[in-house]
C-alpha cells in the first residue's frame, strides 16, 4: 500500500498478491524481529503487505482482519497470542473466501477449515528441550537440584507451555526441585528485580530456567551482583537466542539457549504464494530451530541476525 | 419594592444558552465527520457503509462499558475495574459453559449480576469508608484480573451453541450488516440517556457531580446514587464482558487490558469533564467512534510500523482534541 | 502498614533485615526494597506535584521509556562507551528531552486547556511509540561503566540509585517547603479561580508541575535503563503511572489536588515495592499476585481511612479540651 | 425572661452539645420552636448558630442532648431525612449545585413525573411561577452558576419554600440581598407562618430581626444566654446578650465628619477609567477614584456593580475603554497586573472565588502578599505570624487559632479572613466586593471604621454592599449602577438619602448623561461562561 492507499483493495489484476497480516504487537525484541522479517521477505517476493499493529489487543487485531476482508486483501496472516476467540472473524474470512495462515501460534478452533496452514515455534517443546539438557547435564547426580524460574508474562501462551514441557521433563525425576518461580514478565529489568528477590529467599539455587534470554539477562546481572557467577554457581538455562543472549552464552555465562526463531518471513511469504497459486500446504510447518550451548554459540554468534 | 429587577432580566434570557450547551457534541460530531470524510478521500473502501458499521460491530462492547463510565465519572468518580471486570466475565462465562457445562440461561444472568455486585461492593467502600474511586476500583481492577488468573492461565474457547448463535447472528439490511451486540449496545446506550436526562437518579448523578457537599445538605440520596453508579458500572463491564464474548467467543485473562483507559478516553473526548458535574452519553458514543475510526484509519494506512501506529494514533488524538478544544473555545 | 508488611516477611524468610556488606556493597532485601524503589519513588515524587495541582500525568511511563532509550542510542554510539564526558552528554540530552515533553504537557494542560487525562494520554500513546522508534523496538545493550553507576552502581557502599532518589526528593522538599511552591501550589490545586484572583500565576504553576513530573521519570528512566545496562523501549515504565498514582494517594494526597505530602509519596512508594519484593521473596504464585496485591492495598486504604477506623473499631477520636482562652480584645488595633 | 410556650413547641432541642477538635461549638443549649413564629437565632460569628442547625438536620452527629421534633424524638442521619421529616433548611453557604439549572436545583429530588419520567415542561412552569412568587424573573434554565450570589441565594430560598415543611430553617437568607428581595422574601415569609409553619431565621442585619421575628435565642461561644420576645427586647439589650458587653461603636461611626470631596479630588486619581466596558457584562463607564476616597456603587442586584470592581481590578478582560491608575495608562492583563500596581479585590464570592478551604487561616491570609512576592521569596514565618496573628486580633477571628483550617471557620469568620488577605498587602485602591455579608454587628462596626481610617490613612476604596445604608455612611461619592449602566455619581453629601438612590435606580436616569449610546453594549446581551 502506497501513502495514497493505492494497491488496496484485490491486486489480483496487476498479478501482484495482497497479504494483510496482523501482527500481536511489538511488546519485545523478539516481535519486533519477527515484524521485520515478515515486512522485508514480502518486499522480497514482491509481495504488497499490508501491516497492522494491534498493541496486544485481540480485538484489534480480530479488527485489522475484519478490514482486510473489506478491503479484499487476497491472504491474511496473523499471529494470534491467544489461542481461543477467532472462529467468528475467520468463518467470515472463508465467507469471504480469503485464505487464512497462522503465524507463530495455532488456535484450538475445532473446526479445522478455517485456516489453510500454521507455521511458527512449539513452545511446549522448547520447555521440553530446555528440560532435557538439564537432565542430561545433571545425569548420575543424585543430590537435589534446586530450580528458580523466571516465568514469562502471566497467562501468556509461551510462559504457559514453555513452564508445563520443561516441567513435564524434569518431573520425573524427584531430585529436581523448583524451588521459585515467579513472572518476570519477559524483561530484564523485572528478571534482574525478580532474580534479586530469589537469591536472598533461597540459599541454595543450583538452576535458572528463563522463559526469555531477557530475562535471564537481567538474571545475569543480580547474580554477579550477589557475587556469584553465572553459568558456574547457578547455571543458566534460556529461551529465544537473541544476539545479546548467544553473547552471554559464547561468554560462558549462560549454559543453554533453545532457539526460537522469530524468522519465518521467506517461510510464510512461501505459502502464502502456495496458498494463493491453489497447491496443498502441509497443515502444521514447524520453524527450523536448534539448540545452543556455549561452544555452538561461539560459533554461530558472528552471523548472527538479531 | 419596585419590580425593577424584572424588567433587568427580560430579554436577555436565554441568549446562546442551548446551543452553548450542546456545542461540545456538535463540535465533536462535525470533527468526526470531517475526519471520516478525510479518510474517504485518502483510501479506497473506506466510504463502503460498512466501515462505519464496523466500527460499531467492533466497538459495541466499549461502547457499552463507556456508557456504565459516563456515569461513574459524572459523579465525578472514577472505575478503574471496568477492563478486569470485562476479562472476568468472559473467564466465568467460557468456564461455566464449558467446563462446567451450566446452561447459558443461568451464565448470563449470573455473570451480570455478579458485575453488578463487584460495583456495588466498591461503591460502598468508597462511600462508607469515604476511599478515594481511584485505589477502590484500582483494588476492583486487581481483585478481577486475579479471579481470572485463578479460573484458568489459559483461555477457553466457547462453543455453546446459545453463545454462538447470538455471536454470528447478524441483521442484515441491504448487503450491510450489524451483529447482536451492536442492537444491545445502542439499547444500553438509549437506556443510559433516558436514566440520565429523565430519572431522578440521573439528576442526582449530575448533582453530585457538580457539588456533593451541597447534593448532601440538598437532602438529595448521595449514598444510594453514589452506590448505583458504581453498581451500574460493575453491570455495564460485565455487559460488555458478555459482548466481548460474543465477539470472540472466548473466555481470556488478557482480555480488555487496558480497557479502562480506553473507556475514560472514550467518555472524556466525548466532552464529559472528568471532575464531574457535566456532560452528555452522546458525547461519549462519539468519543468511542472517534477512537475506533482512528483505529479504523490505521488499519487502511496498512503500512505503519508498530511503532508509527502508536505516533499516529497520538497524533490523530491530539489534532482532534486540540481542534475540538478551539473550537468550543472561539465560539464562547 | 509498612512495618507489617516488613515483619510477615521476617516470618518467611528470617534473614530479611540482614544488611551486609559484600564486594564493597550494601547487600540485603531491605537494600533492594529500597534500589528497586527509586525510579518509582522518582516518579510518584513528580506525580504528586501534578496531582497537587489537580491533574494527572499518564505520560510518565513513556518518558521514562524515552529517556531511556535515548541515553541508550547516544552511549551506544559513543566510540568509547566509557567516556565520562560521553555519557554525561547522552544523559544531559535525555533530561532535556524529558523537560521538553513535561513542556509539552504542561503546554496542552495549562496553555490550551486540555483535560489533564486526556492531554497527558496524548504523549502516554505516541510516546510509547517514539520510544520504540528510537529503539528501533529492539533493545540496545549499553556496556558503560559510568553509564552503569545510575542505577546499578555504588557509591561509598550505598546504591547510587538511592542517593539519587534521596536528592531529588531533599530537592522536592526544598522547593516547595522552604520556597512558597508548596502554599502556591496547594492553592492552585485547592481553588484555581481563587488562585488566579489572589494573583497566582496559576499557569506557570501548573505547567512547572508537569516539567517536573517528567523531569523525574526522565531520571527513573535512566536509572531504569541503566540498571540492566540496556533500553527496552517497548516494557520499559510500562503501567509505572499506576503505580506511581497508587504511591501518591497511598501517601495521603488527594486525586482532586490541594494538599500533598511528599513524604507520604516516598512511603507509598515503598510500600508498594515492598509488597512487590515480599511477594517474589514468600513465593507467592503469579496467578495469584494480583489478588494479593488487591488484599493488600484495600487493607492498607481502610486503614488509613478515618471514617473506617470510626465505623469498625467505634473509636471516635475525642477531640481535645477546647482551650479556656474565651477572651477576646474589645479594640480594633488598626494596621497603619 | 423567657416566655412559656402557649402552644405545644412543634421542635425542642435540649441540652445540645457538639465538639469539634480543638472546639467546643455547642454546650449545653436548649432551643425551642412554636408553629406559625418566627424564631430568630442570634449570636456573633463562630458563637454556634450553623452548627444548631446543622446538628438538628443531621449533618453533624449530636455529641449530647435530645431533640424532639413534633412530640416525637429524633437523631436524623441527614438532611434527606430532615426533609422528609419536614424540615426544610437553607443552610448558611448557598449550597446548590452550579451545573444544573436553576429550575432543576429548586426541584431535585422532587421532580413532577409521570411514569416515572421527569417531565421538564412542568418543571420549569412551576420554577417559574415560584421565582415570580419571591419577585425574580430570571431563566429558569440557565445553569446557576451563571447567575449572581444573590440571585442564587434567591433560588436557595425558593428551593426550601417549596418542600411544604413544618419546620422551616433559614441561614443568613439575607445576607447578599438588597432590600427589594428582602421584602418579597418577608412578605412570603410571613404568610407561611400564617399557615402555621415555624420559621427560624438567622441574621446579622438587627432590623430584619426587628421587623419579622417574633422571639430570637442569643448563643454566645456556643452557649445559650436566653430566650426573649423580641418586642421586650432593645436592640442594644440585644447587642450586649450576643458579644456579653456594651458596644457604641455603631452610634460612634455616625458622627464621623465626612472630609469634603472637593479636598479629596485635589489629590491625585489613583484609578481613572475613561469608557471601560465590556461586552455583555458592562456598558462603558468612567471612574475617579482618588487617594483617600472612598467610592460606593449602588444598585440591585443584578446591575453590574460586581461587573466594575471585576473590570478594575482585571479579573475580567475590558474590551473597550482606557484605564489609567496614577495617570499612567494600564494594560490591565490579569489580577497580577492590578497588585502590582497595588490595587486589591475582595470578591463578593469567598466560597468559589475567594478562599482556598483546605488551606489554613495563615495561609489564606498570606497568600496575595505571597503571590506578589512570588514563589522564590518566602514570607519569612515569623513575619507571617506577626501579620497574621495581627488581623486574627482585630477583626476577631475566632477561633483564634492559624492553623485551622479555613474551611471549619463559621461563615462570617470566613469572611474576615478573606479581608485580611487583601489588608496585609496594604494595597493603595482596595475594592471590597460585599465585604460585610454575614459578619456580626460588632464585627460589621470594626470593618466600617477599619475602611474610614484606612481612607484617612490615603488609601482610596471602591466600596459594594447590598446595604444601602452602609454604602451612604462610607463613601465621599456614589455611583449609581442600573442595569449594567452607570447611570449617576453623585457626591454624597447631606442631600443625598438613601430614598433619592433609589429614585434614580428605579427612574434609570440620573443628572449626569448616560456614558455610551446602547450600541453593541446593550444590557441586552448576555455572554455566559467568560471565565475560561
Ligand atoms: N466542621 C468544623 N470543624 C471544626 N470546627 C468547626 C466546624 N464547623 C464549625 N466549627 C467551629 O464551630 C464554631 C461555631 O461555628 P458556626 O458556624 O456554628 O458559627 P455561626 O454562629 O454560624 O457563625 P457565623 O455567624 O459566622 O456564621 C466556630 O468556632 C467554628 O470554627
Ligand atoms: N434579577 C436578575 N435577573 C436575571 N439575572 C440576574 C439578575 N440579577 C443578577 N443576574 C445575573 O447575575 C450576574 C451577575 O451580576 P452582577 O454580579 O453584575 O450584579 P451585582 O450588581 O454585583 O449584583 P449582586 O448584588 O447580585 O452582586 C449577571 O450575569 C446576571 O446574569
Ligand atoms: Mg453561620
Ligand atoms: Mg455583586
Amino acid at each position: 500500500g502506497g501513502d495514497g492507499g493505492a494497491g488496496s483493495g484485490s491486486g489480483n489484476d496487476d498479478g501482484t498478491i495482497t497479504l494483510g497480516f496482523a501482527q500481536v504487537g511489538a511488546e519485545s525484541g523478539w516481535r519486533t524481529a519477527n515484524t521485520k522479517s515478515v515486512q522485508d521477505s514480502a518486499k522480497e517476493a514482491g509481495i504488497d503487505l499490508k501491516f497492522s499493529d494491534a498493541q496486544q489487543k485481540q480485538e484489534n487485531q480480530i479488527k485489522a482482519i475484519r478490514t482486510y476482508i473489506t478491503q479484499k486483501v487476497d491472504v491474511i496472516a496473523f499471529s494470534p497470542v491467544v489461542e481461543s476467540g477467532w472462529d467468528t472473524v475467520l468463518r467470515e474470512a472463508k465467507d469471504a473466501k480469503i485464505p487464512v495462515i497462522l503465524t507463530d501460534r495455532a488456535i484450538d478452533s475445532p473446526d479445522k477449515t478455517l485456516y489453510k496452514t500454521f507455521i511458527g515455534s512449539d513452545f511446549v517443546l522448547e520447555g521440553k528441550k530446555a528440560g532435557e539438557w538439564l537432565v542430561t547435564e545433571y545425569q548420575g547426580k543424585t543430590e537435589p537440584v534446586n530450580i528458580v524460574e523466571l516465568q514469562g508474562t502471566t497467562g501468556s501462551a509461551p510462559a504457559n507451555d514453555r513452564k508445563s514441557g520443561f516441567a513435564d521433563v524434569i518431573k520425573a525425576d524427584p531430585k529436581f526441585k523448583v524451588v521459585a518461580s515467579q513472572t518476570g514478565e519477559f524483561t530484564r529489568a523485572k528478571g534482574k528485580e525478580v532474580m534479586e528477590a530469589f537469591l536472598k529467599a533461597n540459599k541454595d539455587i543450583d538452576v535458572l530456567y528463563a522463559h526469555n534470554d531477557d530475562m535471564g539477562l537481567g538474571a545475569i546481572e543480580a547474580i554477579e551482583g550477589a557475587g556469584l557467577k553465572p553459568g558456574v554457581d547457578i547455571k543458566i538455562i534460556t529461551v529465544d537466542a537473541v544476539k545479546d543472549g548467544m553473547q552471554a552464552l559464547a561468554d560462558g555465562k549462560i549454559n543453554f539457549i533453545v532457539e526460537c526463531s522469530p524468522l519465518l518471513g521467506p517461510q510464510l511469504m512461501d505459502l502464502v504464494k502456495k496458498v494463493v497459486a491453489g497447491e496443498t500446504v502441509p497443515e502444521r510447518v514447524v520453524t527450523e530451530e536448534t539448540t545452543f550451548n556455549q561452544e555452538q554459540a561461539k560459533a554461530a554468534l558472528p552471523n548472527r541476525q538479531y | 419594592m419596585t419590580a425593577v429587577p424584572g424588567t433587568v432580566a427580560n430579554g436577555r434570557s436565554r441568549v446562546l444558552r442551548p446551543q452553548q450547551k450542546y456545542l461540545p457534541i456538535f463540535a465533536t460530531l462535525a470533527l468526526l465527520v470531517l475526519m471520516y470524510s478525510a479518510g474517504v478521500l485518502r483510501y479506497d473502501g473506506f466510504s463502503d457503509t460498512q466501515v462505519v458499521l464496523n466500527v460499531f460491530v467492533d466497538n459495541a462492547f466499549l461502547l457499552v462499558v463507556a456508557v456504565g463510565m459516563t456515569f461513574v465519572i459524572l459523579t465525578g468518580g472514577i472505575d478503574l475495574s471496568v477492563g478486569s471486570v470485562v476479562a472476568l466475565t468472559t473467564m466465568l462465562s467460557a468456564s461455566l459453559l464449558e467446563e462446567r457445562g451450566w446452561s447459558p440461561y443461568l451464565v448470563l444472568p449470573l455473570v451480570l449480576l455478579l458485575g453488578a455486585l463487584l460495583g456495588f461492593g466498591m461503591g460502598c467502600i468508597i462511600h462508607y469508608f469515604e476511599i478515594q474511586p481511584f485505589i477502590v476500583t484500582l483494588a476492583g481492577m486487581f481483585l478481577a484480573r486475579g479471579l481470572c488468573y485463578t479460573i484458568s492461565t489459559s483461555s477457553i474457547t466457547i462453543s455453546d451453541p446459545f453463545w454462538t448463535s447470538i455471536a454470528q447472528q447478524r441483521f442484515r439490511f441491504g448487503g450491510f450488516f450489524i451483529s447482536a451486540s451492536v442492537v444491545v449496545a445502542l439499547v444500553v446506550v438509549a437506556i443510559g440517556i433516558y436514566v440520565l436526562g429523565y430519572t431522578r437518579l440521573g439528576r442526582n448523578t449530575y448533582a453530585i457531580g457538580g457539588n456533593p457537599q451541597s447534593a448532601l445538605l440538598m437532602g438529595l440520596p448521595v449514598a444510594r446514587t453514589r452506590i448505583a453508579v458504581y453498581t451500574i458500572s460493575g453491570f455495564c463491564s460485565a455487559l460488555g464482558g458478555v459482548l466481548l464474548s460474543f465477539y470472540m467467543l472466548s473466555g481470556n485473562s488478557g482480555h480488555g487490558l487496558g480497557l479502562e483507559l480506553d473507556a475514560i478516553a472514550a467518555v472524556v473526548i466525548g466532552g464529559t469533564l472528568l471532575t464531574g458535574g457535566s456532560g452528555y452519553l452522546v458525547g461519549t458514543v462519539l468519543g468511542v467512534l472517534v477512537l475506533g475510526l482512528i483505529q479504523t484509519i490505521i488499519t487502511f494506512q496498512g503500512d505503519l510500523s508498530s511503532w508509527w501506529t502508536k505516533i499516529v494514533i497520538g497524533v490523530l488524538l491530539f489534532v482532534f482534541i486540540v481542534l475540538q478544544r478551539a473550537v468550543t473555545r472561539r465560539q464562547r | 502498614m509498612l512495618v507489617v508488611l516488613l515483619a510477615s516477611n521476617l516470618i518467611f524468610t528470617p534473614d530479611f533485615f540482614a544488611v551486609d556488606v559484600r564486594q564493597g556493597h550494601l547487600y540485603g532485601s531491605l537494600v533492594d526494597i529500597v534500589r528497586f524503589g527509586a525510579p518509582l519513588i522518582l516518579v510518584s515524587l513528580g506525580m504528586t506535584l501534578v496531582i497537587a495541582t489537580g491533574g494527572i500525568d499518564l505520560s510518565v511511563g513513556s518518558v521514562v521509556a524515552i529517556c531511556g532509550a535515548l541515553a541508550c542510542l547516544r552511549i551506544s554510539e559513543l566510540g568509547d562507551q566509557n567516556s565520562v564526558v560521553g555519557v554525561l552528554m547522552a544523559v544531559g540530552l535525555a533530561l532535556g528531552l524529558a523537560l521538553l515533553l513535561g513542556a509539552w504537557n504542561g503546554l496542552l494542560v495549562a496553555q490550551v486547556g486540555i483535560q489533564p487525562i486526556i492531554a497527558t494520554l496524548i504523549l502516554m500513546v505516541a510516546g510509547r511509540g517514539l520510544a520504540q522508534l528510537i529503539t528501533d523496538g529492539q533493545i540496545i545493550t549499553v556496556n558503560s561503566s559510568p553509564y552503569k553507576l545510575i542505577g546499578g552502581g555504588y557509591w561509598l557502599t550505598v546504591p547510587f540509585s538511592i542517593l539519587v532518589a534521596l536528592l531529588v526528593f531533599g530537592l522536592a522538599l526544598l522547593l516547595t517547603r522552604r520556597t512558597a511552591l508548596g502554599l502556591l501550589i496547594e492553592s492552585v490545586g485547592g481553588n484555581a479561580e481563587a488562585s488566579r484572583l489572589a494573583g497566582i500565576h496559576a499557569r506557570r504553576i501548573i505547567f512547572t508541575g508537569y516539567v517536573f513530573a517528567a523531569f523525574c521519570a526522565g531520571v527513573a528512566g535512566l536509572m531504569i535503563s541503566s540498571n540492566v545496562s540496556s533500553a527496552d523501549g517497548n516494557n520499559a515504565g510500562l503501567w509505572i503511572e499506576l503505580d506511581a498514582i497508587l504511591a501518591v494517594v497511598i501517601g495521603g494526597t488527594s486525586l482532586a489536588g490541594g494538599r500533598f505530602s511528599l513524604g507520604g509519596t516516598v512511603l507509598g512508594a515503598l510500600i508498594i515495592q515492598t509488597l512487590t519484593t515480599t511477594i517474589y521473596t514468600i513465593g507467592i504464585p503469579p496467578e495469584t499476585t494480583l489478588l494479593f496485591k488487591a488484599l493488600v492495598v484495600t487493607v492498607v486504604c481502610l486503614l488509613q481511612s478515618p471514617a473506617f477506623r470510626a465505623k469498625v473499631f467505634g473509636r471516635r477520636r475525642k477531640p481535645p479540651l477546647p482551650q479556656p482562652d474565651r477572651e477576646q480584645p474589645t479594640k480594633v488595633e488598626v494596621p497603619a | 425572661m423567657e416566655t412559656s410556650g402557649e402552644a405545644r413547641a412543634i421542635l425542642t432541642m435540649t441540652g445540645i452539645g457538639k465538639r469539634f477538635p480543638g472546639v467546643r461549638a455547642l454546650d449545653e443549649v436548649d432551643f425551642r420552636l412554636f408553629p406559625g413564629e418566627v424564631h430568630a437565632l442570634m449570636g456573633e460569628n463562630g458563637a454556634g448558630k450553623s452548627t444548631l442547625i446543622k446538628v438538628l438536620t443531621g449533618v453533624y452527629d449530636v455529641d449530647e442532648g435530645d431533640i424532639v421534633l413534633d412530640g416525637a424524638p429524633v437523631r436524623f442521619t441527614g438532611p434527606l431525612q430532615a426533609q422528609q421529616a419536614g424540615v426544610s433548611t437553607v443552610y448558611q453557604e448557598v449550597n446548590l449545585c452550579a451545573n444544573l439549572s436553576v429550575a432543576e436545583n429548586i426541584h431535585i429530588g422532587r421532580e413532577p413525573r409521570r411514569f416515572g419520567a421527569i417531565q421538564w415542561g412542568e418543571l420549569r412552569r412551576r420554577s417559574r411561577h415560584l421565582l415570580d412568587g419571591l419577585g425574580l424573573d430570571v431563566d429558569v434554565s440557565a445553569p446557576l452558576g451563571s447567575l449572581s450570589l444573590a440571585v442564587q441565594q434567591m433560588v436557595a430560598i425558593a428551593r426550601a419554600i417549596d418542600i411544604s415543611a413544618k419546620v422551616l430553617i433559614l441561614d443568613e437568607p439575607t445576607s447578599s440581598l438588597d432590600a427589594g428581595e428582602v421584602g418579597q422574601l418577608f412578605r412570603v415569609m410571613r404568610q407561611l407562618k400564617g399557615e402555621g409553619m415555624a420559621i427560624l431565621f438567622v441574621s446579622h442585619f438587627l432590623d430584619q430581626v426587628y421587623e419579622i421575628s417574633d422571639r430570637m435565642t442569643v448563643l454566645r461561644n456556643g452557649r445559650r444566654v436566653g430566650e426573649y420576645a423580641t418586642r421586650e427586647l432593645s436592640q442594644l439589650d440585644l447587642v450586649s446578650a450576643m458579644i456579653g458587653k456594651e458596644l457604641a461603636a455603631l452610634e460612634e461611626l455616625e458622627e464621623q465628619p465626612r472630609r469634603s470631596l472637593a479636598a479629596l479630588e485635589r489629590d491625585r486619581p489613583v484609578v481613572e477609567a475613561a469608557g471601560l466596558g465590556r461586552n455583555g457584562a458592562v456598558a462603558p463607564f468612567s471612574l475617579t477614584i482618588h487617594r483617600g476616597e472612598v467610592v460606593g456603587l449602588a444598585g440591585l442586584l443584578g446591575s453590574g456593580r460586581t461587573e466594575v470592581a471585576r473590570l478594575l481590578f482585571g479579573a475580567d478582560r475590558a474590551d473597550a475603554g482606557a484605564l489609567k491608575v496614577d495617570g499612567e495608562p494600564v494594560n490591565m492583563r490579569g489580577p497580577r497586573t492590578a497588585m502590582a500596581r497595588d490595587i486589591a479585590f475582595c470578591s463578593e464570592n469567598r466560597r468559589t472565588e475567594g478562599l482556598v478551604a483546605e488551606l489554613t487561616v495563615r495561609e489564606n491570609i498570606i497568600l496575595a502578599l505571597q503571590a506578589a512576592r512570588g514563589w522564590s521569596r518566602p514570607l519569612p514565618r515569623r513575619r507571617q505570624d506577626e501579620l497574621v496573628d495581627r488581623y486574627v486580633k482585630a477583626l476577631r477571628i475566632v477561633p483564634a487559632n492559624p492553623e485551622a483550617l479555613v474551611g471549619q471557620l463559621s461563615g462570617g469568620n470566613q469572611q474576615k479572613v478573606l479581608l485580611a488577605r487583601w489588608l496585609i498587602t496594604e494595597p493603595r485602591l482596595l475594592i471590597l466586593d460585599e465585604p460585610t455579608r454575614g459578619i456580626d454587628v460588632g464585627a460589621k462596626a470594626e470593618i466600617q471604621r477599619l475602611v474610614v481610617t484606612l481612607s484617612d490613612g490615603g488609601m482610596a476604596v471602591l466600596f459594594i454592599s447590598a446595604e444601602l445604608e452602609e454604602v451612604l455612611r462610607l463613601s465621599h461619592k456614589i455611583a449609581v449602577l442600573r442595569d449594567r449602566r452607570m447611570v449617576d455619581e453623585l457626591a454624597n453629601d447631606d442631600e443625598v438619602t438613601a430614598e433619592r438612590i433609589m429614585a434614580i435606580i428605579a427612574s434609570g436616569n440620573g443628572t449626569a448623561p448616560p456614558e455610551a449610546p446602547p450600541g453593541p453594549h446593550g444590557p441586552d446581551v448576555v455572554v455566559l461562561g467568560e471565565e475560561a
